[in-house]
């Protein structure tokens, strides 16, 4: 019963209401879906498993589509140089690229939002001292960052571990190095939002800084941070192929969505164009529907807007 | 009485919304006439800044003028194309709105601000512009306006500001002014500054003025008439004396006696009961019959329309033929 | 502001500071450069005097202090992959850098914010949602496919454009520039668009969304209520309000071009710094690496020092101290 | 511009310097080999011919005499003279010097007159002439004008003359260089080579070097007509440049075998799951390894039929080479599991397999087809990938269990390979330095020092017992030699070298 | 001195509250200037009784606002101190209990609600932030009788903020403020954004809450005829001083400083329809750079050389002793040449 009343007041809210009069962002709720769906579900409903290397025969390498003249029924959108299924492939690299690239947002997010709000609210020394530390991030490239985590990391930890975490390496030194935006946009409006009267009238209350700064400040300032956070998914997805490029990251027999373009980018020129433009027309489209979600939802976010 | 200048005839203003379409405005008629000031007050909601908008063509969207036509000297404007209303704009209709802080462009000194309306209106060239606007300055009462001219905005007091605004309100003589709750932001001090000023600009130039506000004392010491709405139409206008002193309609009635006296001290203030009806659920016949005091059957299901009233004029049915009790 | 600049200049002396040891700390561990310039053959006693003689069995902060006492008189020793003095590398690879980074810069302004004003002012128009979408796809895929793609069209299959490096260069003070050659200029093209597509994207969703912002307030209606142009409105008003974010971005994004033309400069060998600093990452060459990251903070704390001056171009707001209680 | 004698050059590095003894290495070679040139040069089949010097002959075990050229002239000018062959070798034996392996057997080059020079040898060389190919000539008074006696190297911390100017003799001098960017030689008309019958058709006036590092670009720019000869094209787009028009494609082999070596020395190995022994140490899993690996499908998917598939670590150009020894252990994936069994492992094990992936042709995906065939047998491998700087790094701290190398023979001589990679870790000069797997095999250490010191038969026996034993103890399991095609503009001719070597002095633009 | 009265709920002794307005330590040092400091509250002391209202008014920026924060505790003093309920305000802010006694309702209907929340969360903040109540459905219960008590339905805690109008917004941060059952609240010019009917209704409210629970408000406004309506006692600021400060009635009938007496005249009166207003006339001073002396003196009819070089003290005033008043010319009974005294309505 409450259930359904739940149900109802969601179907019946305002955002809901925006979200089925747009037809852009229900189509790429349905294309996001389809994407984290596929990724999600891969093992149960990929048609092969590219991550066995057992299961890999270099022989069925370099298959065009189906449709091709020598394409194989097998593997609808070919295969790459090692035998590969590329949709599979595509599949499963999506749960890498989906997993790092979530969660790098999430952490830089995370670090963004605790900097900015504190940054904001406090003022003061707080502020000077983590802009200067933003600044200092912001010239080196990600790139760097990553290879100095990966660097200490080794040097810390006997190595078989070191593999075992390489994937959290990568979502760390992405998440860390695009922290600094989420936290001078976090930052702008914290300043606008501290001296609102309602912040206030939580101070006169007596709740903790800490407490105010959660629950009133930043359900306030989130909205922008919805953008840039999906801009930014679409920019950690692409920063883990360049790592694992260099040795950092995943192996490359468990490729990411990322690491398929970028492998797939040697064949462009020699006629093997599915091996990149299937990865690179996956990651568009999960990359295009997430930030157009996140359009629409700060847009539905902001009860000015509704 | 001469042919007014502006006459509102019928106006209706809708905003289509999802839960279908609110009516801001409904059927909202009035005249004022060469140099005249029309107070319009009214609860908060009413429709008072609406009228305005809809009367220099800036609503915001998704709002939009349904019905009715608006008369400038007699021509349509409510239909013109965009290029045509923006040349009535500011050179025949000026408008004032309510904060100075945020009416001024903050990155144009107030010379540039008052140069650019002019010589968009004006056949005036930038020079002879600029000699006009410090003249402006100086009329509204900028002291050392040949220098203050290439201040900023924030350089000025909140008061000086909205002298600024009203200068440039002014400056491409328009003969109608829609002023906007001109000096709620004030604070008392200033705002006797600032009605003082428009009055006396007003009687100047000839120009006249519709003036929306809260403060019935600015209403009482600078209108000639008042119209009073309540949820999206007028329910009554008259001479000022007259709708101040002995309103017809109940609501005007309750609006008057909420003001506080600052000559003596109420035990209770006089108050009306309950709150406006939101616009998605203004209940048939009268909409202030809710609260009303002399409520009686007919008000619950026919809507009044403006009728005489002694010497106004008030939608109420008290004022029908066959009204049961009489004011 | 002299004073201001100064203080600048002293806030931005711990932010070199810092850089310089987290990027002399972070060499530690990129490679080995003993390995790699001892090649295939050596002994151990060969490779302990290489060890001495590079400074390597110093303590690290011995290290670094040398470090950052050569670095403070621009000298970075001498690169252990080209043997040639850094500060030489560097001031030879810097103009096409630059001129990169600068062309990638304008191409995203000059289309970028037009595009961010039309869809900030028709937020429903199909063409507003086509450019919204389309550069969204143009941020989905990764540099390196983006600008092999534009190799193979205007290259290989049109044969307009040259696929790979600066074309003829021009010496003008000890600046190369490619700017005042034809081929010098054709040469420039593809690169600048592969390096400013990401930048063209960000600048016209935020100049889109502030547009959107400074619309709604209050200065823009009176703007309009003035009956000025809607060119004057949008652009002379609307969209230098928006100036202050978008140079901030802008200037941040400009550092960031230059940080990250490392792709771009790979793809099209553009003989940048970009392209040394990945070549200097193969071959663990410290001394190029920490001078460059060194040079993208300066850049980055002179670009930040601009862009606050810019502000006080833009915002005479910013111009006098807090002093004046702004209420 | 590009004058209708001008051939447009580009390969993938670019030299980091212009000193002909500090850098050993291709990128480096390409370039002064047209400037410079040694006593004795290779013809395009790599054979020898008369350079600076007109002859050479082995006058005692440990001398070698030359006889050189006369009316030589250097491009600044300065006559070639046996005091510049006496400082030159001189010079290539200096400490900074990574051209040490060509002259290590050089105890001193004494002039005898004007035009001929003794080397002694601390034993006897036999292969001192195929050393010589590659060391080359500079003139002393102009080195020692401008303070360029040693060889440079990144140790002296200081720039020096030679870095960015040259003086040879060679076939074209250097107009013009700018890092990374172009490098623009011209031709030297006076040069004595371009009577010679294999020359005289050459007709290049001017070579035009840019590096291109992105192998895409560099085929578009050889696609669009903006280079004339690419050095180093992908595999994988040979066939689209074979489909076009005006491009051909030269295939050859290179001197360079690309195999798989392991850490057998290690009680227990540090990348794997198996605890308390090392499995490599088992000559039945390295065996069972080699039966795993279907070499055919690599050459012929991973490699596009670019690679020689070989059953040893060398090929025929370098002598010593056994025909005989050249057979591979064949594919056979049930003998791989049978041998894995017998040895205690019939669930197999996992390791990491280190490899580069910017080093040789197709590198990292010959790891994963690699990785993929042995965890069909059981061995379940992951790939670790790098550049090479961390590569290279990395196993040169033996930290590796298993990785891929590629490795070539400069001297075309088998020593060479058998003392870097087989020969015992001993700290002695050159000995097993790269045998990062710690391989160590007391009949093949013998072995070694007859090759160093042996000549004719014996050393030929030698060679041949030592490449029975890399067969049967299977130290690394030998995938092919690579193939080196180069990529050119139909209007222009160079001859192939498997040295990976142009040379323009044979070539021809029409 | 103090104010004589009985059992005050909250006294404040000669409080100030000075901010620091000067650039940053660089700059300051290059241009060679001090530190400079804004006097926004200079040393003002007085005290309100148990269950009455005391109202500050004055111009825009004299320090009404800071005055309220002083006392609630949002700015610490700068000197003096804020006595609550016989305790200081540090220690009564330390204690949860003495905290939820004290409350404040804001100006601006608009800002002060979090736009995020519901309003049923909006009121029981206190309530819970104070642990009142632990158990849902009694917070439940309690949030719709506050609702209800200002006039609101049950109904209307499931809605968002922007769904009011701006006298509900005020009427639901007063049922916020009223959650914790304070005994003292402050009110900053609580109907300035409001309509007079809905104003009229907000004042009824906090009137009626004041007789049935006994409550004592702290009230600011620039608006005097409101002021007239709720204040038992009234308070006049002029940057960042008190210049005058009576019984209400006294001030209205009597007032003595002669800014009082120009304010009274700025009223805009309903009766006298047409009637010129007489502006105070010049500009604010800057509380940066205050006036010496008296620092109304450079707009004082009254002003002599003593009122430019003297602070005047409150004191009681000659004629009406149960005003306190700072003026030089009231001291010397310079103020009633010439002038009416009375200054409106009467
Ligand atoms: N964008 C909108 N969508 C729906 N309704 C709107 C919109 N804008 C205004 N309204 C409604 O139109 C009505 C008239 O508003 P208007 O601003 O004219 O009121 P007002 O009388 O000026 O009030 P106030 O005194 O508060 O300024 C209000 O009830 C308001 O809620
Ligand atoms: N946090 C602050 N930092 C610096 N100056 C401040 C601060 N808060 C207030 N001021 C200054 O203190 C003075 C008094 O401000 P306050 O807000 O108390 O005035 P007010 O009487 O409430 O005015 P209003 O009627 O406009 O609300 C003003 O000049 C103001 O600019
Ligand atoms: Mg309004
Ligand atoms: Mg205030």
């Amino acid at each position: 019963m409450a259930q359904m009343n739940a149900i109802q007041r969601a179907l019946d809210s305002d955002i809901w209401y925006s979200f089925t009069r747009s037809p852009i962002t229900v189509a790429s709720a349905i294309v996001a879906l389809i994407c984290v769906g596929g990724a999600v579900l891969a093992p149960w409903i990929a048609p092969h498993n590219p991550f066995d290397l057992a299961s890999l025969q270099l022989m069925d390498a370099f298959k065009p589509p189906a449709w091709e003249a020598d394409g194989d029924p097998n593997y609808l959108l070919g295969t790459d140089d090692q035998g590969r299924d590329v949709l599979s492939a595509i599949m499963y690299g999506a749960r890498v690229s989906l997993l790092v690239g979530f969660c790098a947002v999430l952490l830089s997010v995370s670090i963004g939002i605790t900097a900015g709000l504190a940054a904001g609210y406090m003022g003061g020394t707080v502020d000077a001292v983590l802009m200067r530390i933003a600044d200092i991030k912001l010239t080196f490239p990600t790139i760097l960052i990553a290879l100095l985590i990966d660097g200490v990391v080794r040097a810390a930890l006997p190595r078989e571990v070191h593999d075992q975490i390489a994937l959290y390496v990568v979502i760390f030194a992405i998440g860390i190095s695009n922290w600094p935006s989420f936290a001078r946009t976090v930052r702008g409006s914290t300043l606008v939002e501290r001296n609102k009267e309602y912040v206030q009238a939580a101070r006169v209350i007596g709740l903790s800084r800490a407490r105010i700064m959660v629950t009133h400040v930043l359900p306030n300032v989130l909205g922008p941070v919805l953008v840039i956070a999906t801009l930014n998914l679409g920019f950690a997805v692409l920063a883990e192929a360049t790592l694992s490029f260099l040795g950092v990251g995943v192996p490359p027999t468990q490729p990411s969505l990322g690491t398929l373009i970028r492998i797939g980018n040697d064949f462009l020129f020699s006629g093997e164009w599915w091996i990149t433009i299937f990865p690179g027309i996956a990651l568009i489209l999960l990359v295009l529907s997430v930030n157009l979600l996140g359009d629409w939802l700060r847009d539905a976010l902001n009860p000015k807007l509704r | 009485m001469t042919a007014p200048l502006l006459e509102v005839r019928n106006l209706r203003v809708e905003f289509p919304t999802r839960r279908g379409t609110l009516v801001a405005l409904n059927d909202v008629s009035f005249s004022i006439a060469q140099g005249e000031v029309l107070g319009v007050v009214g609860e908060s909601g009413a429709g008072k800044s609406m009228t305005g908008a809809a009367i220099i063509g800036l609503l915001e969207p998704p709002g939009r003028i349904a019905g009715g036509e608006i008369l400038l000297n007699g021509r349509r404007i409510d239909n013109l194309p965009y290029s045509e209303l923006r040349k009535l704009r500011g050179r025949e209709i000026g408008a004032i709105f309510q904060d100075p802080l945020t009416t001024l462009n903050p990155l144009y000194t107030v010379g540039a601000q008052l140069i650019e309306t002019m010589v968009t209106h004006l056949p005036l060239n930038p020079a002879q512009a600029r000699a006009k606007a410090i003249e402006w300055l100086e009329l509204v009462g900028i002291p050392a306006a040949s220098q203050r001219i290439d201040s900023y905005p924030h350089e000025f007091s909140g008061g000086m500001r909205q002298r600024v605004v009203i200068a440039l309100a002014l400056c491409a003589e328009p003969k109608l002014i829609v002023a906007d709750e001109p000096t709620t932001a004030l604070d008392v001090s200033i705002q006797a500054q600032v009605i003082a000023l428009l009055k006396s600009l007003a009687r100047e130039k000839g120009t006249s003025m519709m003036l929306v506000t809260h403060d019935m004392g600015v209403i009482a010491e600078t209108a000639d008439r008042v119209a009073v709405m309540y949820a999206g139409r007028i329910v009554e206008i008259g001479a000022v004396r007259n709708v101040v002193r002995h309103a017809s309609h109940p609501y005007s009635a309750g609006l008057m006696g909420s003001i506080p006296p600052v000559g003596r001290r109420l035990d209770r203030m006089q108050q009306i009961d309950g709150s406006m009806p939101r616009l998605s659920a203004i209940p048939p016949g009268c909409a202030y019959n809710p609260r009303c005091p002399k409520v009686f059957d007919r008000c619950r299901v026919e809507r009044p329309e403006l009728m005489p009233a002694g010497d106004s004029l008030a939608a109420c049915w008290l004022y029908a033929e066959g009204a049961p009790r009489h004011a | 502001m002299f004073a201001f600049i100064i203080s600048r200049i002293l806030q931005a002396l711990p932010v070199m500071l810092t850089v310089a040891l987290l990027s002399f700390a972070m060499f530690a561990y990129v490679g080995d450069p003993v390995a790699i310039m001892l090649g295939q053959d050596y002994t151990v006693a060969q490779r302990d005097a290489l060890v001495a003689d590079l400074g390597l069995d110093q303590p690290f902060f011995v290290q670094f202090a040398k470090f950052v006492v050569n670095a403070a008189q621009g000298e970075f020793g001498l690169s252990y992959r080209l043997s040639r003095p850094v500060a030489q590398l560097i001031v030879e690879r810097a103009p096409a850098t630059l001129e990169l980074a600068l062309c990638a810069a304008f191409l995203a302004l000059a289309i970028g914010v037009p595009m961010g004003v039309y869809t900030g002012l028709y937020r429903n128009s199909w063409l507003s949602r086509f450019f919204l979408t389309f550069s969204l796809i143009g941020v989905s895929l990764p540099t390196f496919l983006i600008g092999i793609l534009l190799i193979l069209t205007f290259s290989v299959w049109l044969g307009w454009l040259p696929s790979f490096g600066r074309g003829d260069t021009v010496n003008v003070g000890g600046w190369s520039t490619g700017l005042l050659t034809w081929s010098g200029l054709k040469a420039l093209i593809l690169p600048s668009i592969t390096l400013g597509l990401f930048q063209l994207t960000l600048i016209m969703r935020l100049v889109r969304a502030e547009m959107m912002e400074v619309l709604r307030t209050d200065y823009i209606k009176f703007a309009r209520a003035r009956g000025l142009t809607n060119r004057a409105v949008h652009f002379g008003h609307a969209l230098k309000n928006t100036l202050v974010p978008v140079i901030t971005i802008t200037g941040l994004q400009l550092g960031a071009i230059i940080a990250f033309a490392i792709v771009t400069e790979t793809v099209f060998q553009w003989p940048g710094m970009g392209l040394l600093f990945i070549q200097s990452v193969g071959a663990a060459d410290i001394p190029v690496m920490s001078a460059y990251l060194l040079l993208i903070a300066l850049m980055f704390v002179t670009i930040n020092l601009i862009v606050d001056l810019l502000y006080y171009a833009v915002d005479p707001r910013l111009r006098i101290g807090r002093g004046k209680g702004a209420h | 511009g590009a004058s209708a004698q001008t051939v447009r050059w580009a390969a993938a590095g670019d030299p980091n310097t212009m000193d002909p003894h500090s850098q050993n290495v291709g990128t480096v070679t390409m370039v002064l080999q047209q400037i410079y040139d040694p006593l004795i040069h290779r013809n395009a089949d790599l054979s020898l011919r008369p350079g600076l010097a007109l002859s050479w002959t082995q006058v005692e075990p440990t001398r070698w005499r030359f006889v050189l050229r006369p009316g030589v002239k250097f491009h600044g000018g300065e006559a070639f003279t046996a005091d510049d062959v006496v400082f030159s070798i001189g010079r290539a034996r200096q400490p900074t010097s990574n051209f040490g392996i060509y002259v290590d057997t050089v105890q001193e080059a004494v002039k005898v007159d004007e035009f001929t020079v003794d080397v002694v040898t601390r034993i006897a060389d036999p292969i001192l002439p195929n050393k010589f190919a590659s060391v080359y000539m500079m003139s002393k008074a102009w080195s020692e004008a401008n303070g360029a006696t040693r060889p440079q190297n990144t140790r002296a911390r200081e720039e020096m003359h030679t870095t960015r100017n040259t003086n040879g003799t060679g076939a074209f001098r250097l107009a013009s260089r700018e890092n990374d960017v172009r490098t623009v030689l011209r031709r030297n008309t006076e040069w004595y080579g371009w009577a010679e019958p294999d020359s005289a058709r050459a007709n290049v006036q001017e070579i035009q070097f840019r590096p291109i590092a992105s192998d895409a670009t560099r085929i578009a720019a050889l696609l669009s007509g903006e280079v004339d000869f690419v050095l180093d094209p992908p595999l994988q787009d040979l066939n689209r440049l074979r489909a076009a028009q005006n491009i051909r494609v030269l295939e050859g082999p290179e001197v360079r075998t690309i195999f798989l070596a392991f850490d057998v020395a290690r009680p227990e190995l540090q990348y794997s799951d198996v605890r308390g022994r090392n499995p490599f140490a088992d000559l039945r899993v390295r065996q069972a390894l080699y039966h795993a690996i279907d070499i055919q499908a690599i050459h012929r998917t991973t490699m596009r039929g670019q690679s020689v598939v070989t059953g040893t670590f060398f090929p025929p150009q370098v002598n010593g080479y056994s025909q005989a020894e050249d057979t591979r252990l064949p594919y056979d994936q049930a003998r791989a599991r049978a041998l894995l069994a017998e040895a205690g492992y019939p669930n197999g094990f996992g390791i990491t397999l280190d490899c580069p992936n910017n080093r040789y042709i197709n590198d990292e995906q010959i790891c994963q087809a690699v990785a993929a065939m042995w965890t069909r047998v059981g061995v379940r491998t992951s790939v670790k990938a790098q550049p090479l700087a961390p590569f290279f790094a990395q196993i040169q701290r033996q930290d590796t269990s298993a990785y891929l190398l590629g490795w070539g023979v400069p001297t075309l001589d088998a020593l060479y390979s058998f003392q870097s990679l087989l020969a015992t870790r001993n700290g002695a000069q050159g000995d097993g330095i790269w045998n990062y797997g710690g391989y160590s095999n007391p009949r093949m250490d013998a072995l070694v020092e007859r090759m160093k010191t042996q000549s004719g038969a014996d050393r030929m026996a030698a060679i041949h017992e030592a490449l029975r034993i890399y067969r049967e103890d299977v130290p690394h399991i030998p995938l092919h030699h690579q193939m080196i095609p180069w990529a050119m503009r139909s209007n222009f001719t160079i001859p192939h070298a498997a040295n990976n070597q142009p040379y323009f002095r044979f070539a021809r633009i029409d | 001195m103090r104010d004589p009265i009985g059992t005050p709920m909250l006294e404040t002794i000669n409080v100030a509250r000075h901010f620091d307005v000067s650039r940053p330590l660089v700059q300051r040092v290059l241009a060679r200037e001090g530190r400079r400091s804004l006097k926004a509250v200079d040393g003002i002391s007085f005290a309100i009784e148990k269950g009455t209202t005391l109202s500050l008014v004055g111009e825009s920026g004299c320090g009404k606002s800071t005055v309220a924060r002083l006392v609630v505790g949002l700015y610490g003093p700068t000197f003096g101190s804020v006595i609550f309920d016989g305790q200081d305000l540090s220690q009564a802010r330390a204690d949860s209990s003495q905290r939820r006694r004290m409350q404040m309702i804001f100006q601006d209907p608009y800002a002060s609600l979090n736009p995020r929340w519901r309003v049923r969360d909006i009121i029981a903040e206190p309530i819970r932030a104070f642990g009142l109540m632990k158990d849902k459905a009694e917070i439940g219960a309690k949030v719709a009788e506050l609702l209800t008590q200002v006039g609101l339905s049950p109904l209307d805690g499931q809605k968002f903020p922007h769904e009011f109008s701006g006298g509900q917004r005020q009427r639901i941060s007063i049922a916020r403020a009223l959650s914790s059952n304070p005994e003292f609240l402050v009110c900053d010019e609580p109907t300035s954004a409001l309509d007079v009917s809905v104003q009229a209704q907000i004042l009824n409210l906090m009137k009626d809450l004041q007789q049935r629970l006994g409550l004592t408000y702290l009230f600011i406004s620039h608006n005097l005829a409101v002021v007239r309506q709720v204040s038992d006692r009234v308070g006049v600021m002029y940057l960042g001083r008190l210049v005058e400060l009576a019984p209400a009635e006294t001030l209205f009938t009597t007032a003595r400083h002669p800014y009082t007496r120009a304010l009274m005249e700025a009223i805009p009166d309903l009766e006298m329809t047409g009637r010129q207003r007489i502006p105070v006339g010049g500009e604010v001073p800057s509380p940066i750079n205050p006036p010496s002396g008296c620092p109304f003196h450079p707009r004082c009819p009254l002003a002599d050389a003593r009122c430019k070089a003297e602070r005047p003290e409150m004191i009681p005033a000659r004629g009406t002793p149960e005003t306190m008043v700072a003026c030089h010319a009231v001291e010397e009974g310079r103020d009633r040449v010439g002038e009416p005294l009375v200054a409106a309505g009467g």
